[in-house]
């Protein structure tokens, strides 16, 4: 079983051979001369306004928040999935519940707009 | 002969290895055939972008009613190594401020990502880079590295433009994984196994007949995890430039670039895998070489899908977008999942379950269809817009 | 060549974690802001992750306790960094700082 | 060729564990924090543990390392790259680690353990055994995991909510 992850572990070796090799390839080819002009950070043509760091709305965090919780659910729903023809009808029960519980967070989450954005 | 040719992939393969064998040790023909395989499958981005960049062009094309790219090479095929040429050898900018290392490191991590997506695929019984049990979720996992590189390559370009980016793409894609990890899910459940070439196996139908909520779910939030129209919000000129990679020339963009497309190709076979039966088709079982034509086939048949919606819709807003994963993809996809499992418990032949899971399929996209009708609506009256004329 | 042949002993798989552990809990207690003690914290769950998975496959694997356990862990592990980060956005926006010594008042 | 990989993986675990606590860019400190993560779900795979390894790439890759990139970006200050890394104690408190660290050693050295090393159960039906175990002894348990996490939403959602003015 391990060789299948020697498999992906070579894979992934060359999977992040194969960008590097090609910058490698064009940083051969290409030309290199840069001007602060060029090197500017780009704005549609204007001149660079304040700082990069522009305050960011916590409703970025309110997805990732919501998104977490359901990612975590994934988890456990998985193996339950798998295993679900081996198992009684109390597996059903127990995921339903499951799943209402979340659903209850997720329309908690409606009502109180986290899911829009404003 | 014919027995050779019936079964010539894996045939190939097997004399492939003997020929190893006949002068490497063991694990040495192991490592070969690693070696080989990975080098394939690690291309799959490449030529998906060397092929699908001009057949997107050209049915792009024929949608706006123009011929698409006509002058190099017949038909413009060899448009794709002319933009690879010029991505070559255009001259590579960092912007002033940059944080070089992470700058330079989220184009090789997200071209990485795409490439592999495609250690699970399975082409054809028994060609699959690697049997996973655990398949499925890694398809989900493997996704993950792209939310990162999104994220490097926005904050190191020292670019509001490229954060915010960066920014919006993330909350797109932390939103719409979570319908496809649910759709995937009852794949899952259905099939009982998380092995992508277990999953084939299983589908005696296609799962998309069976469940074509879950097979919908994950086509649209495919779509919209790959930044496709009608969720380009990523490249929306008018709005953002051109999202988290704007200070990105050259390779780099190019990579970007292929990643995209390797992402498109690989959704869409995934989605061919999980749901419309991957290499399986008429006579597959008796001449197992047919598989991996059916699953090019029908792979090819969701990228042209996926072309035609792009060339038709427009693009959503941010706030319809999230608002469409998290209000009807969630709650859609979580009543699937149920739903298949309280069918899969019930005590009745095999063909009734699954004419009750299309059934429900088909109540639950009614029941998401008419309060969809019915938000849009109250949208267009809030509004004072015709109804007729508001989407969504 | 006994690296290519012998399998891994449990030992070293112990002070793996346990090196995590102390590296963490050097993070979350040395580290001025906030943020970085929650990843300090993480790195330290990581570690308690590693013990009880190789637990598992050295001495009960006839059972999936350990990574029953594990699993039990990383939802307590996201459910704290949810909170956790909530309140440090939350405290940035009224005090505008997330270091940890200027936060340490409990009085508004 | 276990070992072997053994201490690749837990080196580079280790080493970008230590410049996680050390680097002065948060964010880069995060980036170091998910190539932790990724060390220690090699690890996983080494003890035939796959499902948590993807489960670990899944959960602390995907979802909580961007919670803390997200939470970063969101307090901004954060970013100053003068500012001090450490704690006027961090001498006292690395001393101590490192002495807790050649204690524990010392302590799981020396004991005895009585390792099976049974062969782990074929990887598919390892799964379903854990399915099964989540929802037969560990009902009670699998159940409050989903009101946990509910419960950290609704608070998290409630602390972190832009107050409207």
């Amino acid at each position: 079983m391990l060789s299948q992850y020697a498999f992906i572990a070579i894979f992934a070796v060359i999977a992040f051979a194969l960008p590097v090799i090609g910058l490698v390839m064009a940083w051969f080819l290409r030309p290199k001369k840069p001007n602060p002009a060029k090197n500017a950070t780009y704005e549609c043509g204007m001149e660079t306004i304040g700082d990069t760091w522009v305050q960011f709305k916590a409703q970025y965090y309110l997805y990732a928040l919501v998104f977490v919780v359901f990612d975590v659910e994934a988890i456990f729903v998985f193996p339950w999935a798998v295993a679900y023809n081996k198992l009684g009808l109390y597996a059903l029960v127990e995921m339903v519940l499951f799943v209402f519980i979340l659903l209850g967070g997720l329309l908690y989450a409606w009502q109180k707009k986290a899911l829009e954005w404003h | 002969m014919f027995d050779y040719i019936r079964n010539f992939f894996v045939n190939l393969g097997t004399s492939w290895t003997n020929w190893l064998n006949s002068f490497l040790p063991e694990p040495a023909v192991t490592v070969v055939n690693f070696l080989v395989i990975g080098i394939i499958l690690v291309m799959m981005p490449v030529i998906a972008t060397l092929t699908l960049t001009w057949m997107e062009r050209k049915v792009i094309g024929r949608i706006q009613n123009r011929i698409g790219p006509n002058r190099v090479g017949p038909w413009g095929i060899f448009q794709a190594i002319a933009d690879a040429v010029k991505m070559l050898v255009k001259e590579d900018i960092v912007p002033d401020g940059a944080d070089r290392p992470v700058f330079n490191l989220a184009p090789i991590l997200i071209a990485a990502g795409a490439a592999l997506l495609w250690a699970v695929i399975p082409f054809g019984r028994g060609m699959v880079g690697a049997d996973l049990n655990i398949g499925v979720i890694y398809l989900v996992a493997v996704g993950s590295i792209t939310t990162v590189a999104v994220i490097m390559a926005g904050w190191a370009s020292n670019n509001k433009f490229a954060l915010i980016g960066a920014f919006r793409v993330v909350a797109q894609l932390l939103s719409y994984e979570v319908p496809m990890i649910l759709s995937i899910a009852a794949v899952a459940l259905i099939a009982g196994t998380m092995s992508t070439m277990g999953v084939v196996e299983a589908q005696q139908v296609p799962f998309a007949l069976l469940m074509p909520v879950a097979f919908i779910a994950y086509f649209v939030a495919g779509s919209a995890e790959v930044g496709r129209a009608p969720f380009d919000l990523l490249e929306a000129d008018s709005e953002i430039v051109a999202g988290y990679f704007v200070e990105y020339s050259g390779l780099k963009f190019g990579w970007f670039y292929i990643a995209e497309y390797g992402n498109l190709f690989a959704i869409s076979a995934i989605a061919t895998t999980l749901f419309l039966g991957g290499w399986r088709g008429p006579f597959s079982h008796e001449v197992p070489a047919l598989g991996p034509l059916y699953f090019i086939i029908k792979t090819i048949l969701v990228v042209f899908l996926l072309m035609w919606i792009r060339g038709t819709w427009p693009r959503f807003r941010i706030d319809q977008m999230l608002g469409f994963a998290w209000k009807v993809l969630v709650p859609a996809t979580l009543a699937n999942l149920l739903w298949v499992a309280v069918i899969l418990k019930l005590p009745v032949p095999q063909l009734v379950q699954w004419v009750l899971m299309l059934g429900g399929n088909l109540l639950i996209i009614f029941i998401a269809a008419t309060m969809l009708g019915r938000a849009a609506k109250r949208y267009a009256e809030a509004h004072n817009l015709n109804p007729a004329s508001s989407a969504v | 060549m006994s690296l290519f042949t012998n399998p891994v002993p449990l030992t070293w798989f112990l002070i793996v974690s346990a090196a995590l552990f102390c590296i963490g809990a050097f993070g979350a207690l040395a580290r001025r802001n906030a943020v970085g003690v929650l990843m300090g914290v993480e790195l330290m769950l990581n570690a308690v992750n590693i013990n009880l998975i190789a637990f598992w496959r050295y001495v009960g694997v006839a059972q999936m306790t350990g990574q029953v356990f594990a699993i039990f862990v990383i939802t307590v592990a996201a459910a704290e960094a949810a909170v956790g980060l909530a309140l440090i956005i939350s405290i940035y926006r009224q005090r505008n700082t997330v270091i940890v010594e200027e936060i340490d008042t409990m009085k508004g | 060729m276990q070992q072997l990989m053994f201490i690749v993986i837990s080196a580079v675990t280790l080493i970008s564990a230590a410049l996680v606590v050390t680097t002065r860019s948060l964010f880069r400190s995060a980036l170091w924090l998910i190539l932790t993560f990724f060390g220690i779900a090699g690890l996983f795979i080494l003890l035939h543990a796959e499902f948590l390894a993807i489960a670990q790439i899944l959960i602390y890759v995907g979802a909580i390392s961007t919670l803390i990139i997200f939470a970063i970006m969101l307090s901004r200050g954060v970013m100053d790259p003068n500012a001090r890394r450490f704690n006027d104690q961090w001498g006292l408190v690395a001393g101590f680690a490192a002495v807790f660290f050649v204690l524990l050693t010392a302590i799981m050295t020396r004991v005895p353990w009585q390792t099976t090393m049974a062969p782990a159960p074929m990887a598919a039906e390892a799964i379903q055994l854990l399915g099964r175990e989540l929802v037969t002894p560990y009902a009670i348990p699998f159940e409050v995991a989903s009101v946990l996490l509910v419960v950290a939403m609704i608070g998290a959602i409630i602390v972190a909510r832009e107050r409207e003015s």
